[in-house]
């Protein structure tokens, strides 16, 4: 930590970065986003478990965007977030800095978004065991009892939007949901609503989640929407040969091989 | 009471499915009448969202589809819209929504007699199935008085 | 009328839940699920659960549910056919378990609802519902009740407030209204006389952690201000905050279709979100992040006690505890009053 | 009348005007006779439209409440609602909730002048004051309308303008953006400030009304000042995101002020008091 705190200080004394947005400690037992803009705040910042957010869902806010080129602290999740973001246009080299944290919670930093892609080679997306066996569960259900089990798990949704909100990929200046013109998923909640915007939500995510579970941490009342996207990168897995974030790639979504198996279609 | 008669809607494509159905009807091959055609331009634009929709307003089957791989009208449609089914319906069966009531296919401008037997086989399973009376029920929400939660 | 005081034995609990449930009414209880404890329909006293400090969501849902219908609409051949909802239809409903906070967080959700015209919905809801409350014997980090005016006993807002007289005591039963006292005629012999008891002793302690008053001296001269963007810079813009607060009131009208019937419904939603103010034309008068936090701010608690002579916050911290980015309003509220 | 408070009053679509592309007026009758005799409103003030199935959405009643029996509205095509009041067709049923929000105290401004600065879709909030004061023309000294539009086919109430013009009890003037104009354009071009300067209006015993798009509204301000306009004397009608109409769904507020209760007519010194949330 002491190395990324004297990095982090020197970015900002030598005005090579703006802001460092990193990890503090919050309320309670919360930790939280920091956006540090003077060198002698880096003792803030700090780094544990507890540090779940995905940071950068920051980057595409504007009230950040115009305090100037940031360095965001970026333990694995972020530093998918961030190629997936890149891959999609959001920012580029120059207009980002990495301080990256490896799974041993040391830190690394990267001069390069490439160099970033090359080293999420040696951490590829695996879903937890905890989180497979749940997803194994539900496959083993029939239909009418995964149909009963969301039904029952989404129906309390309020549409507080706390999953978009958190979650970095979930960026539109206007998100489907408020588009009314048609309105393709229901202003208020209620079951129907609920399931369309989630099942939305997933479909939209498919193949650019980073698998952080930011939007399942965000839930308030800790609904385990993070089983859809997961669903999703596993069939992924099965059908393209697996999701990881690149810069070059293309997308799973908008891409395709002609060979690419079914065996559904008739 | 009175027999379960299915309704299906079907998404096709304007150049393959579109034109295979009008050649079914110009053949005169009899097929169900249960099915309503709604075109597109390509199956490429068939938003899995209209699949949804059609579910919420009370159909009880679906028939989407366009042509055969590599002879899109627009190149590369279908194989960009067979990436999003195989997600589209892996998805759909996880949550439970029954897959067996979503029939993909292939059919050409040439297949006349194909496209009767999509949406025969199509009916017939979807008339053993029954309603999808699960679906209705929570689309139906507006039945219930809507409050507490 | 003078508060009646009863002593209910623990004992006796479950027999008073029942009872209530005999009587046809829907009860409403915290109830543990997914880890998280909030308000559902309980059908057995032991469904309910004991060990939390305040349900996730408030209990405004009963008087003003997520969404709710206000009419219903049939078209046909010969036209529209309107019918407004059936207030007659609405259920009544006991909350039980409600804390303090809760109950008298309807008081400002009231005064929106009623300070011009009436909202007969919302009205007959909340006179269709009785409030069992129990006051608090512990509180978290997030509780701050005790700063806007209220107290982990507080009786305001409630029909009937239990105290449970240290772990594992009875329980003394204040009857605050007639709503109240109508449990107490039903049940008689669960309600024994009870002589001198102080409740506050059993009572959590909640330390006063600012100055309402003085907060909202301050915000008449605090628009501009750059504490807004400093504080709402790690806000992400979701409603959690709005959608578990006990006074948050504002809702949008919107038209659900089927066929051809449908509902006009009016349902939740929430400042903190950039849509709720962006006009057609695409201007929107609260363009930021920091401009929405500062309304949300500025509407409890300087708007609210200049229009409606009540603060729109009764203290519960359940923002501070839903928020996924730890926006902690006492620690802003602090701030402010400091600044 | 019932108690629920959003419940519409259901209206017939009498008659429908092509005012402007994606400009229309409909005249709205009272479907139940009991709700025309009991409805009333003043010249400023708004209601909920809505198409069922669709939603509500927000604007002035355009009519003036000197004319009876009916009420008109003035629309342009640019949301879903709108969208789908376009679609209706004459005989359809439409429901109307109002009228909501305060008035244009046209009773204070009695021996006074009165100068109404428009422009483009802006015109019917003013139409309802024009009318209403053209009906009671005695109670006023001179009427000045100028009005912009961004091109002529814009300019909506076409028959009406034409009505005023030839009216000899009323300054009516015209005018396209530059660029905007047609071959037969009789009319000034220019923008409304521009227009407005060079028109010089006095200011003495003069209230001057202005209803625009945020831009023009901004470079009206000024002009009016320079001719001694003072605040008191300018009013206008703010545009607010709004649901319910009656202060409670929380949108339209400004500052302690909701827009839909507390306004939406608001003179200038009430209009610098507010934070700049509008």
């Amino acid at each position: 930590m002491d190395e990324l705190k004297k990095r982090a200080k020197e970015l900002l004394e030598t005005g090579a970065v703006k802001v460092v947005i990193g990890y503090e400690q919050g309320t309670g037992n919360k930790t939280r986003a920091a956006f540090i803009q003077k060198p002698e705040e880096v003792s803030r910042l700090i780094f544990d478990s507890r540090c779940v957010l995905n940071l950068a869902v920051y980057l595409n806010k504007p009230e950040v965007k115009q305090i100037g080129k940031p360095a965001i602290v970026a333990p694995i999740p972020v530093l998918r977030a961030i190629i997936q973001l890149a891959s999609e246009n959001q920012f580029t080299d120059d207009n980002l800095l990495i301080l990256g944290i490896t799974p041993e919670s040391k830190f690394v930093e990267f001069n390069k978004l490439a160099d970033v892609e090359t080293y999420l080679d040696q951490h590829l997306i695996e879903i937890e065991a905890r989180d497979k066996e749940i997803l194994e569960k539900l496959d083993k259900m029939s239909v009418e009892e995964r149909w009963n089990f969301w039904v029952e798990e989404l129906s309390p949704c309020f549409k507080c939007y706390a999953c978009r909100a958190a979650c970095p990929m979930c960026y539109c200046h206007r998100c489907t949901v408020e588009m009314n013109q048609p309105q393709w998923i229901s202003v208020p909640s209620h079951q129907l609503g609920n399931i369309e915007w989630h099942f939305m939500r997933a479909m939209h995510l498919a193949g650019r989640c980073v698998d952080c579970n930011a939007c399942a941490n965000a839930c308030p009342i800790a609904i385990p929407l993070n089983l859809l996207t997961k669903k999703t990168l596993e069939e992924i897995k099965v059908s393209f040969g697996g999701y990881k974030p690149t810069l070059t790639g293309g997308h799973i979504m908008s891409t395709f091989k002609p060979n690419d198996k079914e065996n559904f279609i008739r | 009471m009175s027999e379960f008669e299915p309704k299906v809607v079907a998404f096709v494509c304007n150049w393959c499915t579109y034109a295979g159905a009008d050649l079914t009807g110009t053949s005169r091959i009899k097929y169900a009448t249960n099915v309503r055609i709604v075109r597109f331009p390509c199956t490429g634009r068939i938003d899995y969202m209209l699949l949804m929709k059609s579910f919420a307003e009370g159909v009880d089957g679906i028939i989407v589809s366009g042509c055969h791989p590599n002879d899109c009208h627009y190149t590369s449609g279908n194989f960009q819209a067979r990436r999003r089914w195989i997600v589209f319906r892996n998805l759909c069966d996880f949550m439970g929504i029954d897959i067996r009531r979503i029939q993909f296919s292939w059919v050409s401008a040439a297949e006349g007699a194909k496209w009767a037997d999509v949406v025969n086989t199509t009916v017939t399973t979807i008339r053993e199935l029954g309603p999808y009376t699960d679906y209705k029920k929570v689309a139906n929400y507006f039945e219930k008085e809507v409050s507490h939660g | 009328m003078s508060t009646d005081k009863r002593l209910v034995k623990k004992t006796s609990l479950d027999k008073l839940f029942d009872s209530i449930k005999q009587q046809g009414k829907t009860i409403f209880a915290p109830k543990l699920k997914n880890g998280k404890v909030n308000y559902e329909q309980v059908e057995r006293f032991s469904d309910i659960a004991t060990d939390y400090i305040q349900t996730t969501q408030s209990a405004k849902v009963v008087a003003f549910p997520r969404t709710e219908k206000i009419l219903d609409y049939t078209k046909s051949k010969e036209g529209i056919a309107v019918v407004e909802i059936d207030l007659q239809s609405i259920s009544e409903v006991v909350i039980w378990g409600v804390r303090p906070c809760d109950a008298a967080g309807f008081l400002p959700l009231s005064a929106i609802f009623n300070w011009d015209t009436k909202d007969i919905i919302y009205n007959t809801r909340l006179e269709k519902t009785t409030l069992i409350g129990f006051s608090c014997n512990k509180c978290d980090e997030s509780c701050f009740c005790t700063s806007v005016a209220g107290n982990p006993g507080g009786t305001e807002g409630s029909d009937m407030m239990l105290t449970q007289l240290g772990d594992n005591g009875d329980y003394l039963a204040e009857i605050i209204t007639e709503k109240g006292k109508t449990i107490v005629d039903k049940n008689p012999d669960l309600f024994e006389t009870a002589g001198e008891i102080d409740k506050q002793k059993y009572l959590a302690d909640v330390p006063v952690k600012f100055n309402q008053t003085e907060i909202k001296d301050k915000l008449a001269n605090f628009f501009e201000n750059e504490i807004w963007l400093q504080q709402s810079l790690r806000c992400i813009g979701c409603g959690a905050c709005a959608s578990v607060c006990p006074t948050c009131a504002c809702f949008d009208i919107q038209d659900e279709e089927h066929g051809k019937r449908g509902s006009r419904v009016r349902c939740w939603d929430n400042c903190g979100l950039s849509i709720f103010t962006l006009h057609t034309s695409g201007h929107n008068p609260r363009e930021y992040q920091s401009q929405r936090w500062r309304q949300r701010i500025l509407h409890k608690f300087s708007y609210m006690p200049e229009r409606l002579s009540v603060y729109g916050c009764s203290g519960c911290g359940r923002c501070s505890r839903a928020c996924p980015v730890d926006m902690n309003i006492i620690e802003h509220l602090t701030a402010i009053q400091e600044a | 009348m019932s108690e629920n408070i959003y419940m519409p009053y259901q209206m017939r679509i009498e008659k429908i005007t092509h005012e402007a592309p994606g400009v229309k007026t409909f005249r709205l009758k009272f479907i139940n006779e009991e709700d025309e005799n009991k409805f009333n409103f003043r010249a400023g003030q708004f209601g909920e439209y809505s198409v069922y199935g669709v939603g509500e959405s927000t604007f002035c009643v355009a009519s003036s409440p000197t004319r009876k029996g009916y009420i008109e509205c003035t629309f342009r095509q640019t949301g879903k609602v709108t969208s789908a009041l376009q679609r209706c067709e004459e005989g359809s049923v439409i429901g109307f909730r109002g009228p909501y929000g305060n008035v244009f105290p046209l009773e204070e401004w009695k021996g006074k002048s009165l100068l109404f600065i428009a422009g483009g879709i802006a015109l019917p909030p003013m139409r309802c004051v024009i009318w209403n004061a053209l009906d009671l023309r005695e109670n006023f000294k001179d009427i000045t309308i100028l009005y912009g539009a961004r091109t002529v086919p814009d300019l909506v109430y076409k028959h009406e303008l034409k009505e005023w013009a030839e009216r000899g009890d009323v300054k009516l003037v015209t005018t396209v953006d530059p660029g905007g104009e047609t071959p037969d354009w009789k009319g000034e071009i220019g923008f409304v400030p521009a227009v407005l300067e060079k028109m010089a209006p006095k200011s003495e015993n003069t209230i001057a009304i202005v209803c625009g798009p945020p831009i023009m509204i901004k470079y009206t301000f000024p002009v009016l000042d320079k001719f001694g306009f003072t605040d008191e004397t300018i009013y206008t009608t703010l545009e607010n995101r709004m649901k319910c109409g009656f202060g409670k769904c929380g949108r339209c507020n400004v500052g302690n002020v909701y827009v839909c209760k507390d306004g939406p007519v608001f003179n200038l010194k009430q209009l610098k008091e507010l934070p700049a949330e509008y």
